[in-house]
């Protein structure tokens, strides 16, 4: 009964009406705390200035959604490839796989500037920073999937002489892919961030050029229209890859909730 | 004593020397003041951040002072510390130019959101430059400062009192325009205060006010001392940079508007200039006068 | 070598010894231990191609070990293995197990899992498509076919598991207690349907059950093992005459094969006389 | 035979020797190419700075550690919490999930002067920071690792009657630690870059901030060694994860790989 | 549900029915359905308390989910169930099950999994650890009870969950065929050792099996149940002397009853009559 709840249209809805809600909250606090725009606009102010000024904004929009896209899905081919690279080979598990560790860890965001001289001004810089700030989840997340599948299933296809390239196209990735998509999902929310990184340092357009301006005019209700288009964009990517999910995995227990009765134990 | 705190426009550079010096000499001692310096993230933050409570003072250019209080933010600057505009472009020397009309099919490297930049509209119109002519490379600082010294830009905004002096050390010829001298000169930094200490401790300013002109007047009598006292407190500094930064800084302490004012007077003008600019190239729509921003009475009581 | 790279010209898969004379699987002193554990010992087995062996032994003896070592699955501690005159460590052309514990892949409709195999050797699903369904059908679940294994009780997931190893008709089946999880009587129609396919196509069986009863009504040799470590106690032949069908039950030499095997577990231990 | 290669202190050795080996390349490209210093300085030159600053940097380096560790831990626990709320209540699941993804997608850098105005430079704001960036790589694993876990294994102890908390700790846990520690990987990796971002907006002292200084005057060799005692800090946060993982979960299958024949496929 | 309260109070978690004849477990009109596949229908029964009642059918008849019902793992359609007088929706006390395919938790080793149930009514490990060793000892897995369970054969996990379940003396046991796995011979042994623990504890028992055999052997009476949707065809007596041991199987009454349930699927169609 509760199976229904939350299911079909109404969860759409939900996801809304929790945007809603969030946005009423920020309202009210806005108005009840009285607080100035310098400090946090309120939403009904940033929607105007919206409005007014999406003749500018949209354009970045575009201009930042591209870097984001491409690096984001980059991150997915590569990202994966290493992962097989490091499950089926020791020696570049040895040898390679603390290499992507520390070149995760090295904060990436220092070393920025020097993407602009090596790959150069523009779009190849962004895409490489976007790259490099989601690919390292797909990786691990990736490994965690090639190595948790049954070895049954291995012995299963290799019964048939199976080649390298079957087993990871009829095994492998169907097996693999709810880890696969934890994975996506946590770097397809970093894109975002990824990409308006990448245009602070280097940009002469898109959302995270508008964002510097902004700030620098201390125009916070303008910033904060930035923001909110910024995170639409990454919200469209987290749903698109999402719906995927949903559309490639129908079988999987995380989607098939109804007959499993976890959360409704009776003590 | 009253414990009190600044907040600086930048991380530490020479000029703040001055305000390490006024500690490390017992000058707001003096005045009954417990000072604790803080670093800073861009005059707008110092200008946030004061308007809030977070600091008692800040160090903010006159810009971002309109751009806050033209917003709402309730604060005023009470001192001048650079009368003269910090803002400069410098060039390459072997990219032969000599005046500043030969900035047309140049390349120039810039920070989207950096004050100097939006400037550049008022330098085009004041020096009949063709704009369309003119590249901009939008880069973060020290993106900037390896795309001169790459020569992927023939040249960047740099400040007087920072970029160009680390563009010197590293060794590069450089032409340097100040945007003073190309007749756009704004208000530079000043200390803030807020509305509310203003008006319900005028004492506390006026005693802060007074101890910062004394030691703007102990760091020109004594440089050595005030890069030293930085050092003291923030012993990663380059003391030979802190140095050349203070010394071109001192040589920014008055206006031009109003070259034989005392240290610490700001002149009506450059407020005046500086508002007139915004209104006409950001999108700054007041009806506030240039008064509205800054007070001379506490510096000439 | 150069024997098994000619071999593959033999698109049948199934090729023949030189000699003329068909070998099957052919074990030479094979060992097993995992760790410490010795799972099989010393043991020598040759089965002839197109012969019909079961394996019956005590839980635990070896059985699934043995399989996965004919099945190159795994690699033997000591000994060698030929498997149609092939000594390489490659899983055998033309070979379908049926796994002791089913392994369905959990994203796969029942049909598209008898489907599988033919993915595996890069055949197109399409033309197999009628004879899965007409595998699903003897099995009993043509009604299922569009169902995923969750949904299936234990025995029809079995069921779903047999009919996919018999897609690819092929030449060497390794069957792991294939009627394990059936009730006496699916399990009796499954024998026969078994025993007449192997009559029709006469590939080489090996069957692991732990029914005495199953191992002789099915088989030509029953293979008799020892509780860990595994060794082969004793290999008996089984005569009767085919197809055995339901009768064979009422033929002496089953009663006395199949009371002789009783006794040679009783006489191990296996089972205490306690009443 | 190949299983032996990468055991024991030999894969110890590997990371050490992977390493060095891309130090030398380092080294080796800045003579051979002949970088200047403010493009690429040389290992050498990084190694000698970072020493003659030593009483600078290791100060700084236990300011930054601070607020990782805390944050890190922080985005363990609620990490951890939140998933269960989410796989456990349809509802939250419903309403709050979708402000999850939102707060993870708006690009907190963007947004992190407002973190200073609301919790103050230091300690408290840098501590938000690390524990917004790196939290959400442990929600959505942690879900996945929960929603995983084989109904079965919850019939088996609900026919004990048991309650939730032992649910919880004795089935849903262990049986989710291999992807729980996929997340609590990406977030220790991010959570470097994480304090450093922290201390760019919200600090005066700090790694972070001495970044900002060096890289501000231009001080590449010293920028390096920041960067590379900054990394040294996250791997060894993620280091201390790992050794955790193996100690927690010997008996995963991503751990018992010998007798499981992936890789050595036959064809 | 006032009642319901009050039996609270019984620490023997057996409660008895006021009237004072002891109630195990009753089923009323119970139906189960997955939506449009009908796993049982209208399913009328009643378990006396301490019976030891055995289920056959045909595969995929709805065994299992009858027993998921009496455990309250899964809701009925329609009906209504009550297991030692209690109507509630909560698994009864005292019980323990043996899943059709064993369910052990990967990251502990035998002798944890055995003592698993005493984690989860909140007991001491220590206090069961000499319990679990006897009943690996008496399952034949002493030697495994610090190994994992990838490192059993099949049968020997099944015999790893049989221990399990025995481990906290349940007054209410259901066996979901928990000696599939296993060889005729050990088969025969659990079930000796399965029989004289009933005697001395006197639980109710649910046992499923696809042996009719079996189901004679151990059974008070036995469930014939039809092919899907799932009913009740016949419930029959056994009469057997006990303990019945191995003799049983000499008794008249064994070969009568076992026929008559096999007459039952072969007038079904369960099994073809081609020979
Ligand atoms: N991966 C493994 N690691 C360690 N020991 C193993 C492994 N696989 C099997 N064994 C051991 O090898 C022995 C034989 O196992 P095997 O599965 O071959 O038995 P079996 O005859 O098939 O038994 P059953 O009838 O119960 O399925 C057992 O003692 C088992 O514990
Ligand atoms: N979760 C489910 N979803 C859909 N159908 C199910 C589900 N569980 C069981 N069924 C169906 O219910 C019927 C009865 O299943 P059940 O597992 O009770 O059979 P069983 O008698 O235990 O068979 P077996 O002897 O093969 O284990 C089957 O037709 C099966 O397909
Ligand atoms: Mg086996
Ligand atoms: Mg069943």
């Amino acid at each position: 009964m509760s199976a229904s709840f939350a299911k079909g249209p109404l969860k759409r809805f939900s996801v809304a009406i929790s945007l809603i809600g969030a946005f009423l909250v920020w309202e009210l606090a806005v108005r009840a705390l009285g607080l100035p725009e310098y400090i946090l606009p309120a939403p009904s102010k940033v929607l105007t200035d919206l409005v007014a000024n999406l003749h500018v904004v949209l354009p970045a929009a575009l201009v930042t959604l591209q870097p984001m896209v491409i690096g984001f899905l980059a991150a997915v081919v590569l990202g994966v490839a290493l992962a097989l690279l490091v499950v089926y080979s020791r020696a570049f598990e040895a040898v390679f796989y603390p290499l992507l560790v520390v070149l995760q860890i090295i904060p990436k965001i220092a070393i920025a500037p020097l993407f602009i001289i090596w790959v150069g001004f523009g779009l190849p810089s962004k895409v490489l920073l976007v790259f490099l700030l989601s690919f390292f989840p797909i990786v691990v997340n990736s490994i965690v999937a090639f190595k948790s599948i049954e070895s049954e299933l291995y012995d299963l296809a290799r019964s048939y002489r199976a080649s390298r390239l079957k087993i990871f196209w009829r095994v492998e990735l169907p097996g693999a892919l709810p880890s696969l998509f934890a994975g996506f999902k946590v770097a397809a929310a970093l894109s975002s961030t990824a990409a308006v990184v990448a245009e602070f340092v280097a940009s002469d357009n898109g959302l995270g050029y508008l964002l510097l301006n902004y700030n620098g005019n201390l125009n916070t209700s303008m910033t904060f229209a930035v923001i909110v288009v910024l995170s639409l964009l990454g919200l469209g990517l987290y749903a698109v890859v999402e719906l995927v999910e949903r559309w490639m995995i129908p079988w999987h227990v995380s989607q098939r909730r109804d007959d499993f009765t976890v959360g409704k134990s009776p003590t | 004593n009253d414990k009190v705190s600044l907040r600086l426009n930048w991380l530490l550079s020479g000029v703040h020397s001055i305000f390490y010096l006024g500690v490390d000499k017992g000058i707001y001692a003096a005045e009954g003041i417990d000072l604790t310096i803080g670093e800073g993230q861009g005059s707008g933050r110092a200008v946030q951040v004061v308007a809030t409570g977070g600091d008692t003072f800040g160090i903010a250019d006159g810009g971002s002072v309109i751009a806050g209080v033209t917003r709402g933010a309730p604060v005023r600057s009470v001192a001048g510390v650079l009368n003269t505009s910090p803002y400069g472009m410098s060039f390459r020397a072997d990219r032969s130019v000599e005046t500043i009309k030969d900035i047309e099919g140049k390349t120039i490297g810039a920070t989207a959101g950096e004050a100097s930049m939006q400037l550049l509209p008022a330098i085009w119109k004041a020096n009949d430059i063709d704009p369309s002519k003119v590249k901009i490379l939008n880069v973060d600082g020290p993106g900037k400062l390896v795309a001169i010294l790459q020569g992927q830009a023939d040249g960047i905004l740099a400040g007087l009192e920072g970029q160009v002096i680390i563009l010197k050390q590293k060794g590069l010829k450089q032409k340097v325009f100040s945007f003073a001298e190309l007749g756009v000169n704004t208000q530079g930094l000043t200390v803030i205060a807020s509305d509310d200490t203003i008006k319900n401790n005028p004492d506390l300013v006026k005693r802060f006010v007074r101890a910062t002109v004394k030691a703007m007047q102990a760091a020109k009598a004594d440089p050595e001392a005030a890069v030293a006292a930085a050092m003291k407190a923030k012993p990663q500094a380059d003391p030979k940079l802190l140095a050349e930064q203070l010394e071109v800084s001192l040589t920014l302490l008055p206006s031009p508007s109003a070259p034989n004012a005392p240290l610490g007077v700001m002149a009506r003008a450059d407020w005046q200039r500086t508002l007139d600019l915004m209104k006409t190239y950001q999108d700054v729509t007041t009806d506030m006068t240039a008064d509205t921003f800054f007070t001379n009475s506490f510096v000439q009581p | 070598m150069a024997e098994a790279a000619s071999l593959d010209l033999d698109l049948s898969g199934r090729p023949t010894s030189g000699a003329g004379a068909p070998a099957g699987v052919v074990l030479r002193e094979v060992s097993k231990a995992f760790g410490e554990i010795v799972a099989l010992e010393r043991v020598d087995l040759t089965i002839a191609d197109g012969e019909f062996v079961a394996v019956v032994g005590p839980s635990g003896c070896g059985k699934s070990t043995l399989l996965r070592l004919i099945s190159r699955l795994a690699a033997p501690t000591t000994g060698s293995i030929t498997v149609f005159d092939d000594a390489s460590p490659l899983p055998p052309r033309g070979m379908s197990i049926v796994f002791q514990n089913h392994v369905l892949l959990a994203w796969r409709t029942v049909l598209d899992n008898v489907l599988f195999p033919a993915d595996m050797v890069g055949e197109r699903r399409d033309h197999y498509r009628d004879k899965a369904m007409e595998l699903l059908e003897t099995v009993g679940l043509a009604e299922f076919a569009g169902r995923y294994p969750h949904e299936l009780s234990g025995g029809m997931r079995q069921r779903a598991a047999i009919a996919r190893a018999l897609l690819l008709k092929p030449n060497l089946l390794l069957m792991d207690e294939p009627f394990g999880a059936l009730d006496a009587l699916t399990r009796e129609q499954m024998r026969l349907d078994l025993e007449a396919l192997w009559l029709k196509n006469r590939m080489t069986v090996l069957f692991i059950t732990h029914s005495i009863d199953e191992a002789v009504l099915l088989a030509d040799r029953v293979i008799v093992m020892t509780p860990r470590p595994g060794r082969i106690e004793r290999i008996m032949p089984v005569g009767i005459r085919r197809p055995r069908g339901l009768a064979a039950r009422r033929d002496p030499e089953f009663l006395e094969k199949s009371g002789e095997i009783t006794e040679i577990f009783l006489s191990r231990g296996v089972l205490h006389r306690e009443d």
